[in-house]
């Protein structure tokens, strides 16, 4: 049994412009699956066609094992969280969170248990009487979420729920809706343009692009193996070094160089042989600093130094003048303009292919 | 997507079309071969080809109400308008006690409706008792005493005398609809002026910029999409006047014509003489004036104002 | 007061004058109207404002009369009737046109359908046809309708007006968003469940400000009263008043007690929805 | 694994497969829309128009049941004729006869509702008490649209017609045929105020012309102070009173009108009156002064004696009697002043007429009740005491009544003096265009006075060729109207729209 089941879903509006191309997803009860990648990839048409407020053009989509392409939204036993949290603002919270159990005709007295369980679940006791408007944006938050709870339904969906809170706020909601579903065990569809928020609180991450989906998978997974170079540079922050350059695999030595310089050598597994223009993918975390004489090191001239705590970003620059951004302790002693060198960790280097999809080429074990 | 909310859109619109069709669009393309016929009411009528247009053309109460209607509507914009800007710089400002009050004052006349400040208007343009002339003439009492001023003033008799309904119908028109408008337009601008951010009058005031300077530069361009809008009402409205003079004026437009209104002409022919060809050809004439209004100001503010 | 004095300065003091200058300017008509309402036919010629003379605050009170505001009510004038014609008709046209502007100008604005540019473009075209043109040819199609002399003739075609339409479409645009309608569609709600009582409530400024728009249209209406109607008991105040003045000419009083009774309605329903006519009104404005 | 721990204590049955909710099978979706919480919907402004509206709707239908509705319905126009026919039509009700029901309404609005009701076939009054310009409207088209009963053949009938006075059946008998009975004969006379002019010692008796008039009245010119201007005049008489130019323009044999309903406002004897009316309106020695009639102002100044002489058709003296009281004994008549020597002595202003509406269902009750009204002795002579209307039904005017002194004009026999001018009220031919003759001839009026008065002409023969350059103006305008009447060409064709 599946909680959520895409078969071959397309998204096709007026004028053939394709939102989304045939997605496949399954999706198992209980878990957080986390739609993710960057504004208009289709994520939340995706979300939104599950949820029956988009038509879906071809495909389709079951709930719980029930295909409900011409289901309306209130027949499919779902719950959303708005970005906006879209609560009625002449309700109070209580008649908000009441609403949809008020339409469903049942029983005041159970609406009312209802209520009072879920205030309690999320320490909405004070501000049931008050009006949207008297809230704050986490109190807001929190009543949208309230008012999915009260539905009991099959699956959540959550449709970029943090991203109007500010920073510190986003990531205390974060802990506490991670603990929510930890206690609800609800079936979550999540979508997000931070890939840091999907890390955080996916069990499984869907990364999209353009439409389609680019990786399935947990976000260790996602974060070790990206499929390619668009999950590898989404994904990860500060975002992943590529250089494009030639690649030669023969016989487990890896050599990749740019304009004549050698940038990587070294035994890389799961690389079959080859000869041929790829990109090399390093994140600012795989790079480290060392001497002049450690085999494989390059020359750098430090441009910018952004210190963050106990670490710090450096910006260099190598022979060619191509950009390199890394992560080092912030004890390091390094500073503008001093000449270093760096290597980059070999257990942790990814390369693609160089073309439109830049596909991953060395297999994950 | 189920059924019903695919129904519900043309659903949700079918009572305004089906009303909107009945007693718009049918009248509407009525008006065509109405606007050719002549008639004694909605039963008899005779083809009379383009003789109404042409009428119009040669008939010169149909000229005097025209020439009325324009001397109406450029008083009222002329006078009114500036007014109610003024009324509404002055209540923006945020030092000016009873501000609310004074708003609501402004607006009041408003509430009384067109032909209820028509019934009034006629009753206060009286001559000889009407308070108008009295409060004029007592006015001029007051300051006859005075050198060279004093000297020129009419008599008092004179005064009481003027004949505000008879043969002063425009400017008794023009002061009336001030009266009424001028508040009503000024919360329009008061709304304007509200929206105004005010860092740019700051910023206008710490570049250095006197009152008048920062109303021309900065208060002025940023009202200037609801001043055309207002100015666009403002023509429209005054040139469909009818009520205020239809009840104020003896016999519905003073003497000699002084105070016939396109409107008035239009209903009098067609509803007191029983003539509808007639007054749909008229009101074809005022659909024509009021889209050289409503072009001249497309024109005017060609990237403002969006509908 | 927000506790920051008001610093008194010769322009503070001109403009205050100056405001108090037109206020008296405009309330002087008012007070005209009030006074010469209970004054009777020879007290009006007789005192053009208040009758001076021995009374309280040098006023002679025992000159004015509630006659006139009686003789008003009695069968000879009957403008009770006139009243509650008014009231009815107002009332039922605001509700109605407020209620069919507000549905159409809602679904084209938050709905999605098939033809929804030709639409907007329709209600577009409707704000220019002036209302002039059409009183001729309206008379002579209620008179084919068979709908003259009757509430019906002269309510219907005032329930639908476009630029109604126009105003709840742009108040949909600005103040109705979109998730909140999807919410509600999860939550169970029918599309004309949400309508109402969902979307009905957020635009509640442009409801209360077009109820008093139409309320107010229809009130002072004239023109349609005077050709549509014919009966005499049918008549709303706006043609019993002016009926009177032509049939009553000399007795001023009267005349003006009548209005008195024409526009104490309309003013308290206006200071009832004052706070929503000025924000539905500006946000119209402001918009438009 | 499908837990539901937040509801473990809330009892609420809910059900695993997703499709059996409650309230989401098919079955309660009928009574959903009434479940909503409706009261959201219901702003305070929504709730108000509501309760207003069901209120008074419900007041209208009560008061609609309630109402009593006569059998026949009449509407007058004139407030002095709705006060002395209440009595009449109590006591015919009384009578157990037809019931009729009476409504005073405005001449602009019955105008418009006559029309309105003849041409819309929509239910007007089953009796009309029309004015003479409202009446006129009613020609407007063909013969057999005119929406009053032809009543030609019931009054021949019933020997009527010999016995109304002819002068009073011209405004209503258009192309031969009498649309209604009239009302009145309408004389006129000269009012003036004898306290002030037997005072000087003048005797008016004496007084045969205008011109006498003005020689003999005008030393009694007053000028309060110097330089102001006069405050006592002659004559009430000004161009905004289209009503007493048209009197004066009848008495001179002239008018808008030939008998036979040709249109001839710019013939020589239009000019000179016109001339002549206009020299006393202006200049340094004008004679004539604004008195407004129906106007409370124009009231006021008749107490003040602005005005010595007034136009007084018979049913002005009723409006004199209540609108001024306090001259009770003050003012006398005489026969108007002739234009010439020997000339007609009386004019008429104003008149109308009963009418029943094509649309009535009931033409012979209102027949019978128009006949009550109009033509029995007992009406005529109430319509005399109450109204100082004089009857145009010749056979009525032997009764004393009319002989009775008046104490309001001095004890005059004023009854009688106007019977004596009733034969010489001149002829008024019916005609569509009244009203745009009447007021084309008042603009010509009123422009001619303008313009002599800012080119300082005063006399009649100055004033001449302008008279006659704006009479000819206002007959070309009338006439296009008249020629746009396309009913009433030769080859017009009727199409139904």
């Amino acid at each position: 049994m599946t909680a959520v089941e895409l078969n071959n879903v397309w998204k096709i509006y007026a004028g053939d412009v394709a939102a989304v191309k045939d997605v496949n997803l399954s999706i198992q009860p209980g878990e957080f699956v986390v739609l993710v990648g960057p504004s208009g990839c289709g994520k939340s048409t995706t979300l939104r066609m599950i949820a029956g407020l988009e038509s879906i053009s071809k495909g389709e989509i079951s709930i719980g094992n029930r295909v409900v392409n011409d289901v309306a939204p209130k027949d499919r036993d779902i719950a959303m969280v708005f970005q906006n949290y879209a609560l009625y603002p002449h309700m109070t919270v209580e008649k908000n969170i009441a609403f949809s159990l008020k339409i469903s005709g049942m029983p005041k007295d159970d609406i009312n248990k209802r209520v009072q369980n879920v205030s309690e679940v999320l320490g909405l006791h004070e501000l049931l009487k008050r009006k949207p408007g008297a809230l704050s944006g986490g109190q807001r938050q929190r009543v949208a979420l309230g008012r999915a709870i009260a539905r009991d339904p099959k699956v959540f969906l959550f449709d970029e729920p943090l991203s109007n809170l500010d920073a510190k706020l986003r990531i205390a909601m974060r802990t506490e809706m991670k603990s929510l579903h930890q206690r609800l065990a609800t079936t979550t569809v999540y979508v997000t343009h931070d890939q840091e928020e999907a890390m955080t609180l996916g069990s499984r991450l869907v990364v999209m692009n353009a439409g389609q989906i680019q990786q399935v998978g947990t976000p260790i997974d996602i974060y070790n193996y990206p499929n390619n170079r668009f999950v590898a540079g989404f994904v990860g922050s500060p975002a992943m070094n590529f250089i494009e350059g030639k690649l030669r695999v023969k016989a487990g030595e890896t050599h990749f160089s740019r304009n004549g310089l050698d940038i990587f050598t070294g035994s890389v597994s799961y690389l079959p042989d080859t000869e041929s223009d790829a990109v090399i993918g390093v994140r600012p975390q795989s790079i480290m600093l060392v001497q002049k004489e450690t085999p494989g090191a390059i020359a750098a001239t430090v441009d910018q130094v952004e210190p963050l705590g106990d670490q710090m970003d450096i910006k260099v620059r190598i022979h060619d003048d191509t950009v390199i951004i890394a992560r080092v302790p912030l004890q390091s002693g390094v500073d503008t303009g001093l000449q270093i060198h760096i290597a980059f960790d070999a257990e942790k280097v990814h390369f693609f292919e160089n073309s439109k999809v830049g596909a991953r080429l060395n297999r994950r074990s | 997507m189920t059924k019903d909310t695919k129904a519900a859109p043309y659903l949700f619109l079918a009572p305004f079309l089906i009303l909107f069709l009945v007693f718009t669009l049918v009248p509407l393309f009525q008006s065509v071969p109405l606007a050719t016929q002549h008639t004694f009411g909605p039963d008899a009528s005779i083809d009379v080809g383009m003789e109404k247009f042409s009428r119009a053309f040669g008939d010169p109460r149909f000229w005097t109400a025209l020439r009325n209607t324009l001397v109406f509507t450029t008083g009222s914009v002329l006078i009114q308008l500036p007014v109610a800007l003024a009324l509404a710089l002055v209540l923006n400002r945020k030092h000016v006690l009873g501000r609310g009050i004074f708003r609501l004052l402004f607006f009041s006349p408003q509430l009384v409706g067109l032909v209820f400040v028509a019934v009034l208007a006629m009753v206060m343009f009286q001559k000889q008792k009407g308070l108008v002339n009295s409060i004029l003439a007592g006015g001029a009492d007051l300051i006859r005493g005075l050198p060279i001023i004093g000297g020129w003033l009419p008599s008092k008799s004179d005064i009481l005398g003027i004949p505000w309904l008879e043969t002063l119908a425009m400017p008794a028109l023009i002061i009336t609809a001030l009266w009424m408008y001028a508040g009503f337009n000024m919360i329009y601008f008061l709304a304007a002026l509200q929206n105004v951010p005010k860092e740019l009058e700051e910023a206008a005031m710490i570049d250095g910029a006197g009152p008048i300077r920062r109303f021309f530069a900065v208060t002025l361009p940023s009202i200037k999409p609801v001043a055309i809008f207002v100015v666009l009402l403002s023509v429209i409205g005054s040139i469909q006047v009818f009520e205020l003079a239809y009840i104020m004026l003896p016999e519905g437009m003073g003497l000699q014509d002084s105070g016939l209104t396109l409107v008035t002409y239009l209903f009098k022919n067609g509803f007191e003489i029983g003539d509808l060809g007639y007054a749909t050809a008229i009101g074809w004439l005022i659909a024509a004036l009021l889209s050289i209004a409503a072009i001249t100001q497309r024109v005017l503010n060609r990237s403002e104002v969006r509908l | 007061m927000n506790g920051k004095r008001p610093s008194i300065s010769v322009p503070w003091v001109l403009v205050h004058l100056l405001l108090i200058a037109v206020s008296i300017v405009v309330i002087v008509p008012l007070l005209y109207l009030v006074i010469s309402a209970f004054k009777t036919e020879q007290g009006f010629l007789e005192h053009t404002f208040l009758p001076l003379g021995e009374g309280a605050l040098g006023i002679d009170w025992s000159q004015l009369t509630t006659k006139q505001l009686g003789r008003l009510f009695s069968s000879e004038i009957g403008i009770g009737r006139a009243l509650v014609n008014s009231i009815f008709l107002s009332a039922t046209t605001a509700m109605l046109a407020t209620f069919i502007c507000a549905l159409a100008g809602y679904a084209s604005a938050a709905l999605d359908f098939k033809g929804k540019r030709a639409f907007e473009w329709l209600v577009l075209a409707a704000l220019i046809i002036p209302p002039p043109l059409l009183i001729a040819p309206s008379y002579q199609w209620l008179h084919t309708l068979g709908l003259l002399d009757s509430y019906t003739g002269l309510i219907l075609p005032a329930v639908a007006p476009a630029f109604g339409v126009f105003l709840f479409r742009q108040a949909t645009l600005q103040s109705v968003p979109k998730s909140i309608l999807e919410a509600a569609r999860i939550d169970g709600l029918g599309e004309f469940g949400i309508f109402l009582v969902i979307a009905l409530p957020m635009l509640r400024p442009m409801v209360g400000a077009f109820l008093i728009i139409t309320f107010l249209a229809m009130w002072n209406n004239f023109i349609g009263p005077q050709i549509v109607l014919q009966s005499a008991e049918k008549q709303p105040l706006s043609v019993v008043i002016y009926q009177t003045q032509t049939a009553y000419y000399s007795d001023y009083g009267l005349l003006m007690a009548g209005t008195l009774v024409s526009i104490l309605p309309v003013a308290a329903l206006f200071l009832f929805l004052q706070r929503d006519f000025i924000a539905g009104l500006s946000s119209g404005a402001v918009k438009g | 694994m499908f837990q539901t721990g937040v509801y473990r204590n809330a009892g609420t049955p809910l059900s695993m497969d997703g499709n059996g909710k409650v309230g989401q099978d098919g079955t309660r979706r009928s009574s959903k829309l009434l479940s909503l919480p409706l009261r959201y919907a219901l702003s305070p402004g929504v709730a108000v128009m509501l309760v207003l509206s069901i209120i008074s709707g419900i007041t209208i239908a009560l008061m609609e049941t309630a109402r009593h509705t006569g059998e026949l319905t009449m509407w007058t126009f004139a407030k002095p004729h709705y006060d002395i026919y209440v009595p009449a039509v109590d006591e015919w009700n009384n009578e157990d006869k037809s019931e009729v029901d009476m409504f005073l309404i405005g001449r602009q609005v019955m105008d418009r509702r006559m029309l309105g009701g003849f041409l819309g076939e929509v239910p007007t009054a089953d009796l009309l008490e029309a004015e003479r310009s409202s009446a006129s409207l009613t020609f407007a088209g063909p013969l057999d649209a005119v929406g009053f009963v032809d009543l030609t053949e019931s009054l021949e009938e019933e020997g009527l017609l010999v016995k109304i006075n002819k002068p009073s059946l011209s405004p209503w008998t258009y192309e031969g045929r009498i649309f209604g009975i009239p009302h009145d004969v309408h004389p006129v006379m000269l009012a003036y105020r004898a306290d002030i002019i037997e005072e000087a010692g003048i005797d008016m008796q004496a007084v045969e012309t205008w011109d006498d008039l003005y020689r003999v009245l005008g030393p009694l010119q007053q000028r309060r102070s110097k330089g102001h201007p006069m405050d006592r005049y002659v004559m009430s008489l000004w161009d905004s009173e289209s009503d007493m130019l048209e009197t004066l323009l009848l008495q001179s044999g002239g008018g808008a009108f030939l008998p036979d309903g040709t249109l001839a406002i710019d013939r020589d004897i239009n000019v000179q009156t016109v001339s002549h009316m206009v020299s006393w309106m202006i200049g340094p020695d004008r004679v004539a002064t604004h008195v407004p009639e129906f106007s409370p102002t124009g009231d006021q100044l008749k107490l003040d004696g602005h005005a010595l002489c007034y136009l007084m058709p018979d049913w002005m003296c009723n409006v004199w009697r209540h609108n001024v009281p306090s001259l009770e004994g003050k003012v006398k008549l005489i026969p108007m002043p002739a234009w010439k020597p020997g000339g007609t002595r009386t004019s008429v202003w104003g008149g109308s007429m009963l009418g029943i509406a094509k649309t009535s269902s009931k033409q012979d009750e209102a027949w019978e009740f128009a006949k009550h009204l109009y033509l029995s002795e007992e009406l005529a002579l109430d319509l005399y005491r109450s109204g100082d209307i004089i009857t145009p039904i010749r056979e009525h005017w032997d009764n004393p009544v009319f002989a009775e002194p008046d104490a309001y004009f001095g004890g005059q026999r004023k009854g009688l003096m106007y019977i004596e001018l009733a034969d010489d009220v001149p002829n008024r031919p019916a005609t569509p265009y009244f009203k745009q003759a009447r007021e084309a001839v008042q603009n010509a009026v009123s422009r001619t006075k303008q313009e002599a008065a800012s080119l300082d002409l005063y006399t009649p023969e100055q004033i001449e060729p302008i008279a006659r350059r704006n009479l000819e103006l206002a007959h070309i305008q009338v006439k296009t109207i008249v020629d746009a009447n396309a009913f009433l060409r030769e080859d017009s064709e009727e199409v139904s729209p």
